[in-house]
């Protein structure tokens, strides 16, 4: 067996660090894109839980899940770069910054 | 996992009005293909039709008549079918049904009458129905995102106007960001827990507590993030923020339809994954506290910032995004109540009971701004109601029986909500809560009685178009909200039945 | 299903006459006529209440009582009733309507099918109140009362109406909403919310809370029907409400609506919640005579009749509440059927501000002097009408206040420095009606616009001359009214005094 | 006879009838059909009051108790023990009450018919003056405190009604009355409020307002312990005794039991005193009522003001009738005061200081009718003070008398006023333009040698005056005689004080009337006429002169009714105090008057002397050129004359300190407290304001609106720099996405609360 095995508190600490990283992203970022992207970052840390969590657990749910998040994540992306392409047409940018029609 | 599971075990028969509504959805599609351009209204009618037949399948079991599959398990506890999910069936069908009755002209009036409407509001139905029926966090995801990627594009169904569009692309960005956080929580619930079944967190949670173990932490934080992406959905304080800005760039018809849907789906979850799945934080005074605190914090929250703010709105479509924020408020009253482990039935029968209110009572609202809103999206200020009543007395009537019916007054389906969800907080103990209940109504009957007041004491020009199908989704909604508040034990009766499968 | 009761009979009248209505005729005059006709119905059917009321039994008459909601935690009926208390209150508001519907006839001229819609929804809530037993029914009907008074006033009210009929809403509702907490947590408690029901738990000690919480409720229930009586310093609403409303508005609202408080306090406070009421008896006597002494002194400073006779309700209620926490069954038999008398009498004064407002669309009493001259007719109704609500012995309003400071006088919980003060209040009623009656009828006829007015029409005596009546029936004859409550009051308050002694006796 | 009884209710209903034939007829059937109805139903009032004296006299002055019929009983509280019926009382008193109000009351309808004749308002006179008789028969033959409380303030609606009769005067004249009427009414409320208090203790003691129960005869303590027949007190235990008193018995047996008895503490509601002071309350309160009906200090200041109505009214209700109800309530209560030494001290004190300040005041009047007014207090006076010294017999004697000649003189004044008016007229008329505006028909002033031109009038009048001021053998020497021996009895036999004080303020009080009367007699009739008016009066009219006549004559005889016993000859000739021992069937405190020679001739000899007095002061070369009053003009009385012509700046005084200060204080409360305070500031400041803050509050965002404007300032380097510090985060994704991730922080820290507080061992 692997000589070298790493602790899950491992996995989770570094999933947690990318969930934030994928927050901070959203947070800080003005291209819709990327926004959409640290999204992806953080569902992805989502799923880096899981799979550790699966490990320590040694049960399926945790891998169930995961490909149902890369299922629906997908499908989002499709969804989503369909609005962005829609919007660059009409405003010729994706600067999320520009979405205020509305006032409070 | 004793070998395969064969198809009897699946215990389809149950899942009956989902599986089937799924089914005619994915047949819609492709037969909306075949379907002109200009004889969408065949369309329109075929999900009717399908909503139509699968709202009668949901009501058999509901009235007692019969009740399909053997037990209330199916998926292998993936989907219950208790009488709570069909009672979210129903709600989510009428729903569906008036969103559709309204949408139709307006689809005309605004250029866009497309096949994918009908059938993408369809799917989202089935999320709706699906989330009341989840037994298991994946479910929950699963339906979840069934539920909002629709929504997603009806909102901007309306390109290439450029309100829509943002409204889409927000709702879209804010979601996928809350929904992460629901994986998230998930993720670490089954950390905690290992498993994402609803009956297993239960019986896990209870040895959690038992012995005390640091996992606590992972379940606690776990089912804070669930709480997170839930609240978004339910536009719950301060996760609200989106609600105002989407409802006044998203087409109204699609307004209509997903202020209702939406909360259905929301709270249905709310109410499975927390009233039951963490209800049994009960067994520890601390913890339960800890969470049910939470919830009710929020309602509070909710129902004074919603209620405060809409006060000073000036359009329609903004003053009723705030209101059904309060109204999220008043729904996690039930909610928190549900945490008490004597009341939860209670407590949940009340949100049911509140939801079926508030689905007419708000479809109904937001179909008198379709009619008076103009074909470019303009006229939905506060001003468009002026003198209205002397112009469309009928419309003016059902407005204020709405209006009255989301302040809470008596004879309306919105009393009969009020009262069994303060009734579930005052039984659980939750006084403060529902004190804040009831003053935060006082300050919503004066918004609302506003518009009354425009329509009725002031003239002006306010003039309306009210296509037939309109009409009938306005007085189907109007009837609706008086039958629920003058015969209340009409649906009393039904949510009677309401057990949850399992809890404490 | 039981066979149907007088008591829902009487109730569904109104609901009835609207639904014909409606069905068969689009027209205003049938609109006017179908009201009137309805409410004269009612009022008949009312009349066979009377009839069929059995002075002997002190308990609920007439009973209907039909399971409504059930849930497993708890019951909600269909529970309807009269008895002593309320059976006056009853015949008030059917007597009071076809008035007002009558007296409507001319001043309303837009949205006349509207505003005859309301009147009889009106009607109905009304009648509601005085009849359920069950607090969840009653709930319903007090604030169903608010809707169709808040469009009399908004749609059909004078100058400030808008701002009258949201005030008289909110501050409404505001009180009513700590009692809906209240009931919820009485039922939730008793597993019932039909009174009776909760007072047997009580009486058998299956339902029993702490002293404070007794407090707490009866605070929360009072509130509300303080806010509505309206006791001072709650009033504020009071003038706007009155003064803004059309005639028919005000006389509905002075008439029946402010004794839907004061009934409250009877038909609640007092039963359920005995030992807060004792305590608290003082201080509610301190309102009552400080809102007798300051309405009637306020009244005589006004400049406006209409507003002139919305305070002096300030004082008359007040004279109601002392009555009631006489707590002993003189003060509060004085204290119903003053109600009746101040609805009879005030009703009366605010359909003859009416009249006068029609010719001359003021209400200022400057504008006026000398109109007996103009008038005569006019004028002699309205001495005595005035006389009645100043207390002329003979006359309605001074044998409920003579009772209800018998009862003050003779009470257990209130010290007589009450009855003194109130007395004081017979003076000062002397004083701002006579104000008003000096200036607006006597004098000299010496304004030109006052010297051709039209004495009555046929709406307006009409709408006149039952008051008349029964200022003087009720004057010379209240035994007869007495007679009825005498059995209900007793055992309240025999109920009242024995949880006293009881509570002595732990 | 007995069934004579069972007439009673009609001598109310019969003027009932009356009042509304002419309230619903009264135009169609014309002056003369009113007159006859609303005569008419008085005068058979008046003999069914006759027939009702003679029942008593033949069944042996029994009393009987007789029910209302229509009418079921008043008010009835079962479970409170109310019962009170509307139930007439016929005895001695009520029937003499019943005989002068009836009586006196057709004489003043009969003078009414000329006095009102052409009247626009004919027919509503007579209405109210019917009216006025059915209140005040209710008054005197109601058989309780609340019956007799009804008529008590009916009869002060019919004063309002009657003084503001001509309420649109034209010329501000109209406003005066109405506010005189309302001055009556609002300052009998006052008195009332005292009655109505009086009323309630006297409930609460005795468990009943009936003076007697039916079938129950008076227990006269002194006359029972004369006979030494032993008092009716049932040896039972307390409580039963209790029941056996409060039950079958009226208020006034009750007490004498009570009294008997002794040491018996009345306890109601959070009270309990000793029956002693219970009933010295009742009775102080009940003076009070009295005080305000029979215009006596400190509440007289509004019958001089109700001068303003017709003189009818004036001679009926403010002086013959309705102003001595007071009286009669007291007489009716003797019991009470007998009993209640210190209530009847304040009594005689108001009555005697009432008599001798109005009799004051008097002296210094211009108006005809003022003069009579304050006349009249003051002899209201004699008879309060009579109750108070305990003289109740005299008390109701000299109400029948004065009744009589005050009724006489205000009709002859009444006939004055109207031939000054006519010779006004005529005078005007006669030469054009001489139209003198300050000129007044009732001015004493514009008068004088109306002897010629009014013979009837004068000769009446002169009877009236002799009767009032005591001249023997008028009739008011005889009660006037008795009540002053009463009270120096009162002080000599009993030692009270009051009777001292009282006898001699009296008897000043007697001086001055004697005085003023014959002033006015003077200015009126004798010397030469001082105005044209006066010159060309002309004597009224037969029916007006009529009434003149017979009450003249009555004032003549009918002091012959009550002759002291010891009176020579005339004792002797018809009977010695026949209407006491008449009336002490009723009331059990009336005590027969002696005569002493003495007294009598020094009182007339008094009275004599101020005649001789005024008659000097007003002499006939004052009289020619009155423009001051001689007491006036001399320097050592002027002040006094002022002061009584300012009435001592009574009204003056109420007006400063109690009038205005309540009407101003009104209209603070009703503008500053009410409105600005109540309504406005707690409505806007302390509700709508905070909570329209606490919105604002809620609704505050960073809102890109703000941001931009504030960047529409700058330059466009300042832009680009803010720009860059915008892309930390502005936009409403950023702030939307930002407050879901507080959210969830939030909701973090809120759900690990409790763990935290574990670790953290709180």
């Amino acid at each position: 067996m692997g000589s070298s095995e790493v602790a899950v508190e491992l996995y989770v600490l570094l999933s947690a660090v990318l969930f934030i990283m994928g927050a901070m992203g959203v947070l800080l970022r003005r291209n819709a894109i990327l926004v959409f992207m640290s999204v992806e970052l953080m569902l992805n840390a989502a799923n880096l839980a899981l799979v550790a969590f699966a490990r320590q657990w040694a049960s399926g749910a945790g891998h169930l899940m995961v490909f149902f998040v890369m299922t629906v994540a997908a499908a989002e992306v499709a969804v989503g770069l369909a609005l962005i392409v829609a919007i660059f047409r009409t405003k010729k940018s994706i600067d999320i910054d520009n979405l205020h029609m509305f006032k409070g | 996992m004793s070998g395969v599971p064969s198809l009897s075990d699946l215990n389809l028969a149950a899942t009956l009005p989902v599986s089937f509504l799924a089914l005619y959805a994915c047949l819609l599609m492709i037969v909306d293909l075949f379907i002109p351009r200009t004889r969408k209204h065949i369309t329109a009618s075929l999900t009717m039709l399908g909503l139509a037949i699968s709202l009668v399948l949901a009501l058999l079991p509901l009235a007692g008549v019969a009740r399909f599959g053997d037990g209330e398990r199916a998926f292998g506890g993936m989907y219950i079918a208790d009488p709570f999910s069909d009672g979210v069936n129903v709600i989510a069908l009428i729903t569906a049904l008036l969103g559709v009755m309204v949408a139709y002209n307006y689809l005309d009036r605004i250029k866009r009458q497309r096949g994918e409407y009908y059938y993408l509001l369809l799917f989202t139905t089935l999320g709706v129905m699906i989330m009341g029926a989840a037994g298991d966090l994946v479910v929950v995801f699963v339906a979840l995102e069934l539920l909002s990627i629709p929504l997603y594009i009806l909102s901007g169904f309306r390109w290439p106007q450029e309100a829509s569009e943002e409204s889409a692309l927000k709702y879209f960005i804010l979601g996928a960001f809350a929904s992460s956080f629901l994986v998230y929580g998930i993720a670490l619930v089954y950390g905690a827990t290992g498993v994402t079944d609803f009956e297993g967190v239960w019986a896990a949670v209870e040895d959690i507590i038992a012995e005390d173990a640091s996992s606590k932490y992972l379940l606690l934080v776990g089912a804070g993030m669930l709480l997170v992406g839930l609240g978004f959905k339910v536009a719950a304080v301060p996760f609200h923020m989106w609600t105002p800005d989407v409802y006044q760039g998203a087409p109204t018809s699609v307004v209509a339809y997903m202020s209702v849907a939406a909360k259905v789906g929301g709270f249905a979850a709310l109410v499975r994954v927390l009233g039951f799945g963490m209800a049994n934080f009960a067994l520890d005074g601390g913890l339960v506290a800890a969470w049910q605190d939470t919830v009710w914090l929020i309602a509070a929250l909710t129902m004074i910032l919603g209620n405060m703010v809409a006060i000073v709105q000036s359009d329609l479509k903004r003053l009723l995004a705030y209101s059904s924020i309060a109204h999220a408020g008043y729904m996690l009253i039930g909610v928190a109540a549900a945490g008490s482990a004597p009341v939860a039935n209670e407590a949940a029968r009340a949100v049911i009971m509140y939801l079926m209110a508030y689905a007419f009572t708000n479809v109904g609202a937001f179909s008198v701004v379709i009619a008076v809103e103009r074909d470019d999206a303009s006229n939905t200020g506060l001003e468009s109601m002026r003198g209205l009543a002397a112009r469309q007395p009928l419309l003016a009537a059902s407005m204020a029986v709405f209006m009255f019916s989301l302040t809470g007054i008596p004879l309306t389906a919105g009393f009969i909500g009020k009262w069994f969800v303060f009734k579930a907080a005052i039984a659980a103990d939750l006084i403060p809560v529902a004190v804040v209940g009831v003053v935060t109504s006082l300050v919503s009957a004066y918004y609302y009685l506003r518009i009354v007041w425009y329509m009725y004491f002031e003239p002006g020009e306010g003039e309306a178009h009210v296509p037939l199908p309109l009409a009938w989704a306005i007085s189907i909604a109007t009837v609706g909200t008086l039958v629920l508040g003058i015969f209340p034990y009409l649906l009393s009766d039904m949510t009677n039945e309401i057990t949850l499968a399992f809890g404490p | 299903m039981e066979d149907i009761s007088l008591v829902t009979v009487v109730l569904m009248l109104p609901l009835v006459g609207l639904v014909l209505m409606m069905l068969f005729s689009r027209t205003e005059q049938a609109y006017k006529w179908g009201a009137l006709v309805t409410s004269l119905v009612t009022f008949g059917a009312s009349l066979l209440l009377v009839r069929n009321f059995n002075t002997g039994v002190s308990g609920l008459q007439m009973v209907q009582r039909v399971d409504w909601i059930t849930a497993d935690s708890f019951t909600i009926r269909y529970y309807v009733g009269v008895d002593g208390i309320s059976i006056w209150l009853v015949l008030l508001t059917t007597f009071i309507m076809p008035l007002s519907i009558l007296a409507s006839f001319n001043p309303i001229k837009d949205r006349v099918r509207l505003y005859y819609v309301f009147m009889l929804l009106m009607e109905w809530a009304m009648l509601g109140v005085f009849v359920a037993q069950d607090l969840f029914l009653f709930y319903i009907f007090w604030e169903v009362t608010l809707v169709p008074m808040y469009f009399l006033i908004g749609i059909w009210g004078a100058e400030e109406r808008i701002y009258a009929a949201i005030k008289f809403f909110l501050y409404t509702m505001a009180g009513s909403l700590l009692m809906l907490l209240a009931i919820l947590w009485l039922g939730n408690e008793a597993g019932t919310f039909s009174v009776p029901d909760i007072l047997a738990k009580l009486d058998s000690g299956e339902l029993t809370f702490s002293t404070a919480t007794g407090r707490w409720l009866f605070l929360a229930f009072g509130i509300a029907f303080a806010i509505k009586v309206p006791m001072w310093p709650l009033h504020s609403w009071l003038p706007d409400a009155h003064v803004q409303a059309p005639t028919a508005g005000s006389v509905i609202l002075a008439g029946v609506l402010l004794k839907m408080g004061t009934y409250g306090f009877v038909r609640f406070n007092l039963p359920l919640f005995p030992e807060a009421s004792e305590t608290f008896a003082p201080y509610v006597a301190v309102l009552a005579v400080i809102g007798i002494i300051y309405g009637a002194w306020v009244s005589y400073g006004q400049k406006d009749v209409k507003k002139l006779v919305a305070y002096s309700s300030i004082s008359h209620l007040g004279f109601v509440m002392l009555g009631i926490f006489a707590l002993n069954p003189a003060g509060i038999q004085g204290g119903i059927l003053q109600m009746v008398n101040h609805g009879i009498s005030t009703g009366g004064l605010f359909l003859l501000v009416g009249v006068l407002y029609e010719r001359r669309h003021t209400k200022l009493m400057s504008a006026f002097g000398g109109i007996w001259r103009a008038m005569p007719l006019y004028s002699g109704i309205a001495l005595v009408i005035v006389l009645s609500s100043m207390g002329l012995p003979g006359l309605n309003g001074f044998v409920g206040e003579f009772t209800i400071l018998l009862g003050s006088a003779g009470s257990s919980v209130l010290s007589w420095w009450f009855t003194f003060f109130a007395a004081i209040g017979i003076i000062l009623a002397a004083v701002y009606m006579l104000y008003m009656f000096n200036t607006v009828f006597m004098g000299a006829l010496d304004k030109e616009e006052n010297k051709r007015l039209p004495d009555l029409n046929w709406q307006e005596l009409w709408s006149l001359v039952p008051i008349l009546v029964m200022v003087f029936v009720i004057g010379l004859q209240a035994g007869y009214f007495f007679e009825f409550m005498d059995g209900s009051v007793k055992d309240l308050v025999d109920y009242v005094n024995g949880y006293a002694l009881s509570a002595a006796g732990h | 006879m007995d069934n004579f009884f069972d007439l009673v209710p009609l001598v109310v209903l019969i003027p009932l009838a009356g009042l509304l034939i002419n309230l619903f007829a009264g135009r169609q059937l014309g002056e003369r059909g009113v007159s006859i109805v609303a005569v008419g139903a008085s005068g058979m009032a008046f003999v069914i009051a006759v027939l009702l004296w003679i029942a008593q006299v033949n069944t042996g002055y029994k009393a009987a108790v007789i029910d209302m019929p229509i009418l079921a009983d008043w008010i009835v509280i079962p479970s409170a023990n109310v019962t009170i019926p509307w139930a007439f009382r016929v005895d001695s008193l009520s029937v003499t009450m019943m005989l002068a109000v009836t009586g006196v009351g057709t004489l003043i309808h009969l003078y009414a018919v000329g006095y009102m004749h052409g009247d626009e308002r004919f027919p509503r006179f007579f209405v109210y003056m019917n009216l006025f008789l059915v209140f005040m028969l209710i008054l005197v033959t109601g058989n309780n405190f609340l019956m007799m409380f009804v008529g008590w303030e009916g009869v002060g609606l019919c004063s309002y009604l009657l003084i503001g009769f001509w309420f649109d005067k034209p010329g501000g004249v109209g406003w005066r009355n109405s506010d005189a009427a309302r001055k009556a009414l609002i300052v009998n409320r006052v008195g009332d409020f005292g009655l109505v208090l009086g009323v309630l203790i006297t409930f609460w003691t005795f468990g009943t307002l009936d003076y007697y129960r039916e079938g129950e005869a008076p227990i006269v303590p002194h006359a029972a312990a004369e006979e030494g027949a032993p008092l009716f007190a049932p040896a039972l235990p307390a409580e039963e005794e209790a029941h056996a008193i409060s039950g079958p018995l009226g208020v006034f047996n009750q007490a004498e039991l009570w009294l008997e008895k002794g040491g018996h503490n009345v306890d109601f509601g959070m009270v309990s005193l000793s029956f002693e002071t219970t009933l010295t309350l009742i009775t102080l309160l009940f003076l009070l009522g009295a005080t305000g009906k029979s215009a006596q200090i400190p509440l007289f200041v509004w019958l001089p003001d109700a001068m303003a109505g017709p003189t009818p009214v004036s001679a009926l209700i403010h002086a013959a009738t309705m102003v001595t109800a007071g009286v009669y309530m007291m007489v009716r209560a003797n019991v009470f005061y007998h009993a209640a030494e210190f209530s009847s001290f304040v009594v005689a004190a108001i009555g005697a200081t009432t008599a001798l300040i109005a009799g004051f005041i008097a002296l210094g009047q211009w108006d005809i009718k003022r003069v009579l007014a304050y006349s009249t207090i003051s002899q209201l006076g004699f008879m309060v003070a009579a109750v108070g010294v305990g003289a109740y017999a005299a008390a109701i004697f000299h109400l029948v008398t004065h009744a009589c000649f005050k009724a006489l003189l205000f009709l002859g004044s009444g006939s004055v006023i109207h031939g000054m008016e006519h010779g006004h007229h005529h005078a005007t008329h006669g030469h054009a333009g001489h139209a003198d505006d300050e000129f007044d028909p009732q001015d004493l002033r514009f008068m004088g040698g109306l002897k010629e031109r009014m013979p009837v009038t004068y000769w009446t009048y002169l009877f009236g005056t002799l009767a009032i001021a005591g001249i023997i053998p008028f009739a008011g020497f005889w009660s006037k005689d008795e009540i002053l021996l009463d009270s120096l009895k009162a002080g000599v036999d009993k030692g009270l004080l009051s009777g001292y004080v009282g006898f001699v303020l009296l008897l000043t009080a007697a001086a001055f009337t004697a005085f003023y009367m014959w002033r006015q007699v003077s200015l009126i009739f004798l010397g030469k006429p001082r105005h044209a008016a006066a010159a060309h009066a002309e004597e009224s009219s037969r029916v007006m002169t009529v009434p003149l006549i017979i009450l003249a004559a009555l004032s003549l005889l009918i002091g012959f009714i009550n002759v002291p016993s010891g009176f020579p000859i005339l004792g002797w000739l018809l009977g010695e105090h026949q209407f006491t021992s008449f009336l002490e069937h009723s009331v059990p405190y009336a005590h027969a008057g002696t005569f002493s020679f003495l007294l009598a001739t020094f009182a007339v000899l008094l009275a004599l002397g101020a005649i001789y007095l005024a008659r000097s002061v007003y002499n006939d070369r004052a009289l020619a050129v009155l423009r001051e009053d001689p007491l006036a003009l001399n320097t050592r009385t002027q002040r006094a004359f002022t002061l009584a012509n300012a009435k001592l700046y009574w009204d003056e005084f109420y007006f400063t300190y109690v009038v205005y200060p309540y009407r101003n204080a009104a209209y603070w409360l009703a503008e500053q407290v009410d409105w600005r305070f109540l309504h406005d500031y707690v409505h806007e400041r302390l509700l709508r304001d905070p909570f329209n803050a606490a919105t604002r509050a809620l609704t505050w965002r960073v809102d890109k609106q703000i941001i931009d404007r504030s960047f529409d300032g700058l330059g466009h380097a300042a832009r680009r720099a803010a720009s860059r510090l915008r892309r930390i985060q502005t936009g409403y994704v950023h702030i939307y996405a930002m407050s879901v991730l507080f959210g969830a922080l939030l909701v973090m820290a809120l759900i690990l609360l409790p763990l935290i507080r574990d670790w953290l061992g709180l």
